[in-house]
Parts: structure tokens; sequence; C-alpha cells
């Protein structure tokens, strides 16, 4: 289904001013601005910052090592001192608030002295491994002791010796060298604030202070990779990565990920046309800066198992041939097969441009047989075909104004880690209250227990239980729904429901753009296929419920499908990146690009359309894929009209113009319609809501591209460990069921 | 005690004219108004009998709450507690009492600043029983001879300051002493002093005992109030200062044994007696421990600014070996730079004098070196102490104190360069006021003066 | 003996090469100044911003700018099949310096790159490839100046701006809030 | 190739004061320019017969160099013209010493023996990955 550009675009522009006149509102009300003056130039600055945030108003960057903006305060590297007048000492500056015309000196020689003396303190321990060590290059203390380190060590090495560190064992991602470390604590208070597990902290004192796990053991966490970028030394460094490249080699490609559905924003690490590693990309509405554990270390996924070179299948083996025989065979296919007899099938993992060419071309063949893997309920509130049904609405940001949140039959901590990270950031620093019906798990934060099943969702209509009240009294409650207990038979009757639910929170809104209702969708592709009108379900597939004669699986990989269902005379096309459960059935192997190999636009559940960015060519003889697709379409007679990516992106806009309105988020507006769509039933729904994604080891292999990575599976193994470890003590988090 | 060690801090504020601008204001709301100035005194001590606060400072009578009403204690507690906040803060004010765990900061004032409006937040007292200081044994001998002073100065300083409770962070070593307080304590529940209602006035005042683990820096006040919050005893960060955010989050005042336990008898005897000792700005009776190579080391009481000399001379027995072979003192506990011998002889024991000759008077405790000792060793034995003592939590100290005990031992067996004696100099300079608390300073200190005085 | 008399010989060599690598730059009694260009002048800024000699006089062109793009060798397929992406480069997560952010670049869509099979030597189709390496731009105006005059299609990426919000100390022990931080 | 940069997203017109290289003005440069035209022209048949060209016609031949000046025609920039102009003398050298030899005119003005790169998509989607 297509949408009408012209009617969305006048609904955004609405929108958009109604929010900006808001945040106006709020920016007046705010309180006085105080006067300070960073080295004699004034700044005006809220009240209640530190120095330091004044003088990054300014853009003047102190040095320091364990301040860091999304972490607490520690205040205990000593290096951002500065001078300040009318104090005789120096002052911390990233735990000093600004005080009214105070005069700060960031570069006067009392607070050069200062900073001389802490780097010299921070070096007399400090190895000399900068040649040997992986931060080498992108390390702070590298860097600030160009700027502030003697040029020789005034410590007697040959008698009065370095500290020497036992090295820890933090599990398959995180290499430690623990001689290296300064501690700044930064990971610790990342394990503690953001991440939620208490797993890392602080044993000795004085000189023989360490930083570790206090026991041996697995730091079981799914954002445990981002300490590597927090450690402003080399002591926490990437295992998988450890000795491949340094910084300065490889060249970066903005992209994003597709691992969840948030489309994270990342920086791809390549070199020699091989990725090497994924680092996060600062977006404050996205990811902050942030990624999972999937998205960093999947790169050796994207080496394994991949599909080279175009295959046919002769005699039940499957034979390398080159692209003219492949996608001739496979048109002469298109050609002969009448339109009801084909169908199409796209993955998680497939990009838009994609989606829309094969879209493009069955229907030039008459065909509308096209279905996503990941199912979504059709028949209520609109199903698919308005937009607020399957998009999280109220936004990621949109937790951090939220004062209520519901989490329905979702766990974000495995299904998007760094969503989870955002509302546990909203949980700490918003007191934002949580409450949860699904499957009781650990999300790091404490939540009301509403319900394991779906008929919590009547008494919480009904206003009963302690939540309910929260839920009522918000001011901006928000109900997220996981996309995965919206497949099956039970899914729409819940959808209804949640949107009963929604629609009562919301009638007692003030603010009309604050829409309650959310989906989390579990794949990156998902948004952007029911945006531009897949069916969101293979049930039709199933049990040769159609005689489909040609099927066409584009990434396809969750075997959604499989021979049984369709039967063996089926003529299965397969296309992709890797040699998964969709290659295993297929009759024609057509060589696709993984997200780091193509320019390409994704949406991620909130509607925000991405662009990715191709770091490194796709391997041997793979092409990306709406080129394979517009080249197949010249071959079966029907060519596609845009044949380079300019062309393509007109045609996505043609499409739905918010695809390639990159980095914005298109915002829903059908609410009242959806609702006057929703059949509205009085029975409860009966369904355990139980996420697919339960623990940690659950977490780590759930697409093509995650379980062809040996890292991923050594994590597996690393987190099943963890769990059977009966020494270890879960953290005990506050997730008592609400009185009823 | 390691809250010595803000003395530091305070020793630093008063080179800048910081406090002296805070006490002056002090004495000018505080003391009398200037037309009936009484004429200064000109010697000090030796105290009179009947002025000494602690009567049962060497335990010949007994501790519990018998012997301590004996001795006056608990004596018109009601009526104190019912003149109300105002009068026992003006008492405070007009005795001049000065912290008495090192800082020397106004404790008039310093109680003063907990009459915030209440803001749903409860106040509490904390007293820092936390004794670590090398040379210091004076608030054991309150807590196990006189364990009822401490309590009923819990209530009244409590009191002043609108606490709910008090809280008594004790020393993990101190075992016996932590049995005596929670003894007197519980008597003290007993006689209805403490508790809901406490001596009948309807003032509400827990006193808790929590013993610490063994950490000298949990002296420092802030790590202290970690400490007690059950967290690694590593001090916080100033500002916020424990009289806005202290234990549990909660306005808190974090007072010395010695401080808290003076507190009932200067309301009972009246501010102006207490501020009849001593020199101006540096009033009242204050306990000294004198150990090191004395005839006769001992803890007493003795009037403020009485001098160095004085002091060792009547009380202890003299320097062993005769005056002449004194080499230096540390008059305040180790966290104060030691005082060479030249300077012993004229020196009065106050906070003015001391810092005047660039020193404290930190807890009192008077460290006397003869000359058979080995300076350098025992400034190496110090460096060592800090260096086991630092937390780690900031960089300076924790690499600073590690190196410089390096050094010193060096220095100690001759392994070190005459140009070393500089470098350390300076190492110390770095360290010195770079750190959050000032266990750093008190690391430095020692070995600034020793490496300008003896190396 | 002749240990000492070959460092003594060393120390007169040394000193002699010393003698003369000074007399370039300093005047030394030994080494007399020798003007190879008895005309040599020093000269003034001025003489740099309006150098003497015959003046030419300017002449007025009206047409397309940049029009040497036309004769700058450059294969077509470098100019008009390239896309351009002006941005401001995202903070490296590795670091916490926010100076690299503060300037503008240009990155070209990627080209063809491949490895050599025998050495494994990397190479590229795109001789431009190096260009978001190279060069910065101290503001998008510029950045985008360049793109048009190499005749590139360009998109701008407005860069996501970092937000700072108020954090206090205190917070870590605040008495009601989840702040409050339980280990170090 | 004229129309080609016109239409380009960056190309602007413009008025501006600029030092010249050899010609003064539009009119000056264009005499150069047909100047070694002309001189071209005349050359061309001795090229064509001392290379061996002959089994190209010679009018072909005439025309191949007209293309080339043809080419720039756009241009007015007469400090660019200046260049193309040096740039055509040099040439006109490089014939007479014969450091050009007739592979270097097959290959130049007939691009005789340069496949052309692949135009439509099938091509190049066949050829390689861009």
């Amino acid at each position: 289904m297509y949408r009408v550009p012209q009617l969305t675009r006048l609904a955004t522009t609405g929108a958009r001013i109604v929010t900006s006149s808001a945040r106006g509102q709020q920016t007046a009300a705010a309180p006085e601005k105080i006067e300070v003056f960073i080295d004699g130039k004034k700044v005006l600055v809220e009240p209640g910052m530190t120095i330091l945030q004044a003088c990054a108003l300014v853009g003047v960057d102190i040095p320091r090592f364990c301040y860091h903006d999304r972490l607490s305060i520690a205040g205990n590297c000593r290096m951002c001192l500065v001078e300040v007048e009318k104090s005789i000492k120096p002052v911390a500056s990233c735990a000093m608030p600004v005080m009214k015309g105070m005069r700060v000196k960031t570069d006067s020689p009392l607070t050069k002295k200062a900073r001389e003396g802490v780097m010299e303190f921070l070096l007399v321990n400090h190895p000399l491994d900068c040649p040997i060590c992986d931060q080498g290059g992108e390390c702070d203390l590298q860097d600030q002791s160009m700027g502030f380190g003697s040029d020789r060590g005034r410590h007697q090495n040959q008698y009065d010796g370095k500290r020497a560190v036992e090295d820890k064992n933090m599990g398959p991602l995180v290499k430690t060298s623990m001689n290296r470390c300064i501690q700044c604590t930064r990971c610790i208070r990342f394990a503690n604030e953001v991440a939620g597990v208490p797993d890392l902290g602080s044993t000795g004192r004085g000189n023989d202070m360490q930083i570790g796990t206090y026991v041996d053991k697995f730091f079981a966490s799914e954002l445990s990779g981002n300490v590597i970028d927090l450690c402003p030394v080399g002591a926490l460094t990437n295992k998988p990565y450890s000795f491949m490249a340094r910084p300065w080699e490889t060249r970066k490609t903005e992209s994003v990920d597709v691992m969840d559905a948030l489309g994270s924003n990342i920086v791809i690490s390549h070199r020699t046309g091989e990725v090497m590693r994924i680092i996060p990309r600062m977006n404050d509405d996205v990811n902050e800066e942030w990624i999972s554990d999937k998205t960093r270390f999947v790169t050796d996924g994207l080496k394994r198992q991949r599909l080279l070179a175009p295959m046919i299948k002769e005699g039940g083996q499957l034979k390398q041939v080159d692209w003219e025989e492949a996608l001739y065979v496979v048109a002469r296919k298109l050609r002969q097969t009448p339109a009801d007899q084909i169908a199409g099938v796209a993955g998680g993992l497939v990009d838009t441009e994609a989606l829309v060419a094969l879209k493009d071309l069955l229907n030039r063949f008459n065909c509308e047989n096209l279905y996503t893997e990941e199912s979504f309920p059709t028949v209520n509130g609109g199903g698919i075909d308005l937009r607020t049904n399957y998009i999280m609405n109220d936004r990621i940001m949109g937790v951090e104004d939220s004062d209520a949140l519901l989490l329905i039959g979702t766990n974000p901590r495995y299904e998007a880690p760094v969503f989870n990270a955002r509302i546990r950031k909203s949980f700490i620093h918003y007191n934002l209250d949580v409450g949860l019906i699904g499957s009781p798990v650990d999300l790091t934060y404490d939540y009301d227990h509403v319900g394991t099943n779906a008929k919590a969702l009547d008494d919480l209509l009904a206003g009963k239980g302690s939540f309910a009240e929260k839920l009522k009294s918000a001011k901006k409650p928000m109900v997220v729904v996981g996309a995965g207990v919206l497949q099956g038979p039970q899914g729409a009757a819940l959808l209804a429901k949640v949107h009963q639910l929604a629609d009562q929170l919301r009638s007692k809104q003030s603010d009309k753009s604050w829409k309650v209702v959310n989906v989390l969708q579990r794949v990156a592709g998902q948004v952007a296929a029911l945006d531009i009108g897949y069916k969101p379900s293979v049930e039709a597939l199933r049990d040769g419920k159609k005689s489909i004669k040609l099927l066409f699986l584009l990434g396809a990989d969750e075997a959604s499908v499989s021979r049984r269902d369709i039967g063996s005379d089926t003529f299965v096309v397969y296309q992709g990146h890797h040699g998964d459960a969709g290659a295993e059935i297929a009759d024609v192997i057509l060589p696709g690009a993984a997200y780091t190999e193509k320019e390409s636009t994704y949406v991620n559940t909130e509607g925000r359309s991405q662009k990715t960015l191709p770091a490194v060519q796709p391997p041997g003889l793979a092409r990306v894929d709406w080129k394979i697709l517009r080249a197949l379409s010249e071959i079966a007679g029907k060519a596609l009209p845009y044949s380079s990516i300019q062309e393509m992106r007109q045609r996505l806009a043609q499409v739905a113009p918010h695809l390639t309105r990159y980095g914005e988020v298109q915002e829903a507006n059908y609410l009242k319609q959806s609702m006057e769509l929703t059949e509205k039933s009085s029975s409860a729904v009966n369904a355990e809501l139980k996420p697919a994604q339960l623990e940690l080891a659950d977490f780590y292999m759930t697409n093509s591209i995650t379980r062809a990575s040996p890292t991923m599976a050594e994590c597996v193994r690393a987190a099943r460990k963890h769990q059977q470890n009966p020494h270890i003590e879960q953290p005990k988090r506050h997730t008592a069921a609400s009185a009823m | 005690m390691a809250s010595s060690l803000t003395g530091l801090g305070g020793r630093l504020a008063v080179k800048s004219g910081y406090l002296h601008s805070l006490s002056r204001g002090f004495a000018a709301t505080a003391g009398a108004p200037a037309p009936e100035k009484k004429p200064e005194k000109t010697t000090y001590g030796p105290l009179k009998d009947q002025d000494r606060i602690f009567t049962n400072l060497y335990g010949r009578h007994d501790y519990r709450i018998k012997g301590a009403m004996s001795r006056g204690d608990w004596y018109k507690t009601k009526e104190i507690i019912l003149k109300g906040s105002e009068w026992i803060l003006k008492e405070m004010s007009a005795s001049g009492l000065r912290g008495r765990g090192g800082a020397g900061f106004p404790s008039g004032m310093k109680w003063g600043f907990m009459n915030k409006p209440f803001d749903g937040r409860p106040k509490y007292l904390v007293v820092n029983a936390d004794e670590g200081e090398p040379g210091t044994c004076k608030d054991r001998e309150i807590m196990r001879h006189d364990p009822h002073k401490l309590i009923e100065g819990c209530l009244i300083a409590g009191v002043a300051m609108g606490a709910r409770a008090a809280y008594i962070y004790i020393r993990g070593e101190f075992y016996n002493e932590a049995v005596c307080l929670q003894e007197a304590i519980h008597e003290a529940y007993q006689a209805g002093y403490l508790g809901k209602d406490c001596c009948g006035t309807g003032y509400n005042f827990d006193v808790f005992v929590h013993r610490g683990a063994g950490a000298y820096i949990c002296g420092e006040e802030t790590a202290l109030i970690e400490s007690l919050e059950g967290k690694q005893g590593k001090p916080r960060l100033k500002p916020p200062f424990p009289a806005d955010i202290g234990v549990f989050g909660c306005p808190t005042t974090v007072a010395n044994v010695e401080t808290v336990a003076v507190a009932p008898t200067i309301c009972r005897r009246g501010g102006a007696w207490f501020a009849s000792f001593g020199r101006e700005r540096n009033r009242g009776t204050k306990l000294f421990c004198i150990s090191g190579h004395v005839n006769n080391p001992c803890t007493v009481e003795e009037e403020m600014s009485v001098p160095l000399k004085d002091l060792i001379e009547r009380h202890c027995g003299g320097v062993i070996g005769g005056w002449d072979n004194l080499q230096a003192i540390i008059p305040g506990g180790s966290s104060v730079p030691l005082l060479p011998r030249s300077i012993c002889d004229t020196v009065l024991m106050d906070f003015d004098s001391l810092v005047a000759v660039q020193s404290g008077l930190g807890t009192a405790a008077v460290i006397v070196m003869n000359k058979q000792v080995d300076i350098v060793k025992c400034i190496a034995r110090l460096a060592l102490f800090y260096k086991h003592e630092s937390c780690g939590q900031c960089t300076p100290c924790r690499e600073g104190c590690s190196w410089l005990n390096k050094m010193m031992w060096r220095f100690v067996d001759g392994k070190a360069r005459p140009s070393e004696i500089d470098m350390i100099w300076e190492l110390s300079k770095q360290i010195e006021g770079h750190t959050i608390c000032a266990l750093g300073d008190a690391a430095a200190w020692p070995i600034q003066v020793s490496a300008s005085f003896y190396f | 003996m002749l240990r000492t008399t070959s460092k003594l010989a060393h120390r007169a060599l040394t000193a002699s090469v010393q003698a003369r690598a000074f007399s370039k730059d300093f005047h030394d009694e030994m080494a007399p100044i020798v003007r190879n260009r008895p005309d040599a002048a020093k000269k003034s800024l001025e003489d740099f911003v309006n150098p003497p000699g015959p003046k030419v006089e300017s002449i007025t062109l009206s047409g397309i700018r940049d029009e040497v793009m036309d004769i700058a060798g450059i294969p077509e397929e470098h100019v008009i099949q390239r896309r351009a992406r002006v941005f401001r480069p995202a903070r490296e997560a590795t670091q916490t310096a926010w100076n690299n952010t503060k300037l503008w670049k240009i990155e070209l869509d990627n080209r063809e790159r491949w490895d050599n099979p025998l050495m494994g030597w990397s190479s590229t189709g795109d001789p431009l490839s190096n260009i978001s390496m190279q060069l910065d731009f101290a503001s998008k105006e510029d950045a985008i100046r360049f793109c048009v005059k190499n005749r590139w299609e360009y998109e701008v990426e407005e860069p996501k701006e970092r937000q700072i919000k108020a954090k206090a100390y205190g917070a870590n022990f605040s008495w009601n809030k989840r702040t409050r931080v339980g280990t170090k | 190739m004229a129309t080609k940069a016109l239409s380009r997203v960056g190309v602007e017109l413009t008025k501006r004061e600029v030092v010249p290289v050899v010609s003064k003005n539009p009119k000056e440069a264009r005499k150069n320019v047909i100047k070694i035209y002309k001189e071209f022209q005349r050359y061309v048949p001795t090229i064509w017969w001392e290379q061996e060209l002959r089994d190209i016609p010679l009018p072909q031949f005439r025309l191949a160099i007209k293309n080339q000046f043809m080419k720039n025609a756009h241009l007015t920039d007469t400090r660019v013209v200046d260049r193309l102009v040096e740039q055509a003398k040099l040439d006109m050298v490089n014939f007479r010493m014969a450091y050009y030899n007739d592979v270097h005119v097959r290959n130049f003005l007939f691009r005789e023996n340069i496949d052309p790169k692949p135009a439509d998509f099938l091509s190049r989607f066949f050829a390689g990955k861009d």
C-alpha cells in the first residue's frame, strides 16, 4: 500500500510546529542563566552546570579521564583541574558547579602545572605498551600526555619498578590488560549505571586498587562492549579485534546498524576491504553513544558463510554459475509462472531499496504476493494500513519524557539493548515507572510485574492494580508492545486491546502529539517493508494454502517457509548474503550484499529512515541487492526504471517520501482513524506473553549474520556457562507483582 | 584522627585569609562587645583541677552512668535542652570552641549551618570517632572512660542542630571502647535520656554506634559518611558539603568526639568560662597526647596555648636525654609538618601559633623525636603509612604516595641521588592541593618539610 | 694510550665539522662570509603582496566559473558520476575530545576496492578515496564550494549536535533519587 | 560536454576580474585558436601521409581534428583557452618531431584501441561492481 505523500507531509509539518512551540515554552520557563567567564570569555550557563560543561559550551575541551558525558561524575582522575580566580587550589572542573561571576582559567600556568603533575603520576605506573597496545592512536592518555606529559620520566624504574596487575578474564568480548588501567572507574560506572549489571567494581585500595569483576567471571551484559570505548587507555580492549589494525590505518564509514530495529548509528572501521570493527556513532535521538554487543562484535559473521557466487541446483547439488546464467534461469521462471503462483518473502535484514525493487519487479508480473517473514496483525485498527499501528510513535527519545511505561510481551533488554539502556536512564534520572506484562525477565531496573498473561490488560483497562493507577496519573504514559507477541493468531486481538488501553490513557492527555501506543519491532527491515506495502505474514504460503510455484526469498533466513510448506515442485530463488536457512532450500542462489557493503535505507522502529554507506565491497561475485533485482527485471523483459542509486532514491521518494528524508522521523497521524477501525472486544485475550529472548544466551544469535559469527557462538557458550555457575548471584531487582 | 587532615586544609585557608575573616566575624558577633574587653592573659597553663572537663581521663573511676553522674554528667540536661537550639549555639559561639578533630573550624558556626528550613530530609549528627591519626589517643580515652560525656554531648549538639539522630562512627580497632560506649548508650536509653522524649523534653533523639573496618581514610568526614552508608570509604568531593548533602543524602554535621564531649560542660559552666582559657581565637582546654621520646608519654588535658616546652617538661617528664637532646617534634599528629628543635623552644600549642610556624595543631598529638632518631627513616615510615592508607580514588594521592614511599626508603638505604631531594620536594608539591581530600596534603607535608630541613 | 688519542682525534674532528656546519648559519671568524649573489636583498612583506615589476592589467571575465575544471584532466567518471557527502565527522567514540568534530569533511561515494590475491595488497579503483582523510574545511560553505568547483553532486548531512544537560556531583548521593551511586 | 557541464549542479555564472595569461580578451583568444587550428589543418595531410594513416579518408581525419577543437568550443575563460592553445602548440611540435606515431594518433583521435566502458546498466552489472 502506497501512502499519499502530500497528506502525510502536511500533517507532519503541523505536528512539528506544535512540538517546537512547546519546546519554546519550556526554554522560556527555564531558570535564569548565570554568567561565568571562561578564559575571559563570557558565557551564559544554566545554573547547576559544572565548570567543565560551561567550558564545553564555548568549545573549550578540558582534558579528562574519569568524566564522561553520559556517566555520573566521579571527579577522581584530577586531570580536569582548572584555576578559578579567588581559589587558592585548582578545582576539579568536572564536579564543581558554576557560580555567578566565576572566572575560570583553563590555560593558566597553575592549571597547566596541576595537569602536568597529574599526568606524571598517571604515567608512573602506566606501562610503556603503546607500540603493542590496541588503544594506541586513539588513546586519551597518549594524546593528553603529548599535551601535558614530560619528555622524560623521573621515575627510577630500576629501583622503584612499576605496578603489575593481573589481567582479568571478562569473557570472550572484552580483553583486559590491567597494567594499563588508570582507575578512572568509567567502566564501573557504566556497568552499574547504564548496563545495570553491578559486575564491575574496585577492590583493594591505594596503589593496590584494582578494577575487576570481584571474582573471575563473564561480564554478563548485552552492552559490555561499550566499556571498550569508554576506557580512556588500553586496559579494556576489543578481544576479537585485538592486534588486528591500528586506528590510523583504517578507514571509517559512518553507517547504521541492522541487528535490531533501533538503527543504532555506527562507524565501520575497515581496512584492505575487510570490516575490522564497528564502533558507535553519537546520535542522541537514537542510540546516544552506545551499541549492543551484537552490533559491535558481529563483524566476523560478515566474513563467514557468505554466498560468493550465483548458484543453481542441478540434480540436488548446487553448482556455481555466472550471473547471466543464474539470472536467465530465474527470469525464464518468472516469465513462465502464472502471476498468482509467484510469491516473494522478505527477511528482516533487507534494505528498503531491495524491498521496493522486488515489489516493483513482481508487480510488473501482476503478482501481489509479497510477504515479510516477521508477521504483524493486519486486521485490527486499520492493521498495517495506518502507520501508527506499527511504529514507535513516541520515539526512543520519548522514554526520557515519559513518566510511566508499560512493556507488553517484550524484553527490550535483548530485543533492543540500547533502547533498554534508555529506559534505564529514564528510570534512574527521570523517575520513570515501568510495568511489564509478559514473562518476568531481568530488565536491569525495577518494574511492576502486572502479569504474564494478556488478560492483565483487562485489569489495567478496568483500572485495577497499583500500576493502573500509575498509568492513569501519568502525564505522559507510554505503552510499548513487542512485535514478537503480535505474531500468531492472538496478535490482532492483543493489538486491539493495546489500542484500547492507549486510547483510554490518551483521552486524558493534554498534549495531543503524545500517542501512547508504541510498537517495538524486532528486525531492521520491518517498518520499511510495511511502509511500502508488504503483507506481514507468511501464513498464506504455509500448508499449501496457495499453490506457489515460484518463491522468491529475499534474505528470508528465519525458516518461516520450509520445503514442507510449499511442496517439492516449487522453484525457490534465494537472494541474500549468508548461506543460512533460505539458501538451504533454494534452487537458485543470487548472492547479495550485507549492510556494510551497500548504500541503502533502513527505517527503524520509530519510523526514522537512515542510510547505510558501503564500507567494503560485496565479496566474490555478490552484488548490491536492488541491482540484482534490476538486472533480473531487464533480463525478464520488464526493466525497472532506475539504474542508479539516485534514481532508486527518487523511486523511494515516490513510494513514500519519508524514506529519503534521512535522519528524520516521519510522524504518523491517523490515530483516530485507527481507533475507529479497531474492533472493540470485551472478552479478554488469553495469551501467555513470552518474548523469544529471555536470557543473555538467547541474545547473541538472532539473524543470519550473527548465526555465522564465531564470536557470537562463543558468547552464547560463555553466557550459558555463566548461567550455570552456582556461585553467581543475580542482581536483586524489585520486580514484585503489583498488588491487584 | 584523620579529620585533622582537614585541619591542614584549614591551615591553607588561614594562609589565604579566608578563615581569618570567618573567625573575625565570629568574634564580633559572639564575643563580648568591645568596651569592657578583659585584658588578655599572657601566660597559659597549667590547668587547675577544678577546670578539667574530663575528670575520668585515666579511668580511675566508674565509667558507667552512676559514676558519670557523680562527676556531673547528665546534670540539668533537660534544662539545657529546653533552653533551645539558639541558646546552645550562642553558648558554643561564646566559648570560642574550635573543632578538636584538626580543622579547627569554629564549632558554634559549624553547628549553626544546620539551621536551615526543613526540606523533608532529616538531619544527622555524625561523631567522628575514627581516631586513626598516628600519635593520637585522646578520643579513645574519652570513649572508654567518660562515654557519657560524649553521649550527652551528642544529645546537646543534636538539639543545637535539630538532628534526628547521631551516628558515632568508631574505629574498628576500638573494640573495648565500642563496648563501653554501647553500654553507656544502653544506660542512657534506660535512664530515659535518649530515645523518644529524651530527658522528658519531648525531643526524640537516637544514638547509634557504627564500627568502622579500620581504614585511616574513614576519618575524613566524607569518606566516613560513605563508609557509614555501607560503601567503600572513599572521600567525596566538596561541594556539596555534608551540611548540604551528607549521610544518606541528608544534611549532616561531622564532629570530633572531643568537640562533642566538651559541649555539655560548656553549656553548664557557660561559654565565658570556657573562653577564659587560651589565647584569643584559640579558646578552651584541650587534650594533648604526647608520645615518642619523652620520659612519661601521656594524654593530658591542658589549657590551649600552653607552651610546647612546658607541656613536655611538666607532664611528660621531659625529653629522653634532656631538652637539648631534642631533634624535632610533630605537634599535631602525623599529618602536620614537623617542627625543628629551634622552634620547639618557644612555640605555643594552639592553632594560630603553630600555623605561624608552618605547622598545625592537628589533633594535638605531640610526637617527640630526640637525637637518637633517624629522621629520614621516621619520615619514610610516615610515607609508608600514607601509602598504605591512601584510598586509591584520585590519581595524585594513589600514584604519588607510593612513589614518595619508594623514594623515601631509597633515601633511607642511601640509594638516591642528591638531585632527587629537589625532585621529591617537587613531587610532594604536585600532590599537595590536587587531591580530593586532605590525605594527599598530609602525605606530602612531612616530606616537604623534612626535605627542606633535614636532607 | 691509543684510546686517548683516538678520543682526542675524534673530538678535534667533531669540532671542525661543527665549525663548518655552523659557519653556514652563524658568523664565525674562522670562516669568512661568502656571498654568492651580491644583489641579494631582504624582501619586505609589501614586496610579496605587490611584487615589483611591470603591472599586468587585469581583464574582466564573465561566464562560467571554475571553467578550469574542463581542462583539469580528471576523467569524466570522476567528475560526472561522483556523489559527495558533506558532513561533520562524529566524535570518535573511543576518545573523549571534541576538537576533531569542529571541521567539515567531504566523502565521495565508495568505489571498488580489491585485494591482491597473492600478496594481499589492497588497491582501489578510486583515486579520490582519500579525500575525507586529507581535506578539512572550516565551514560547510567551504566544503560545498569545493564540491561545486569539482562539479560533484553533493548532499549535506547536518550533524547531530550534542545536548549538554546540567549534571551535578551531588546527585550521586541524593537521598530520594535513583541516581544514588551504589558502587565505586 | 558543454551542455553536460552546464547542467551540473555546481556551475555558476559569474563576472570577475582576473590577470590575463596571454590573451587580453576573447577576441584575441579566438584569434589564437584559429591560428593554431589552421596550422593543424594545414599540417594534417603531412601526418596523414607520413604516419601511414591512409586507411582513414583525409576528410574524416580533418573532421577528427575539428572535433578536438569543437569539444572545447563552449569555453569562455580566456585563460583556459590560452592554456589549450599552448597545449595544441605542444601537440603540433610532437607531430612535427614525430614524437607521436600512428598508434597515438589512432587512439587519440579515433579511440581505436580503447574499449568503451560499459554504459548501460546490465553490462555494468555483469562487468563489475559499479
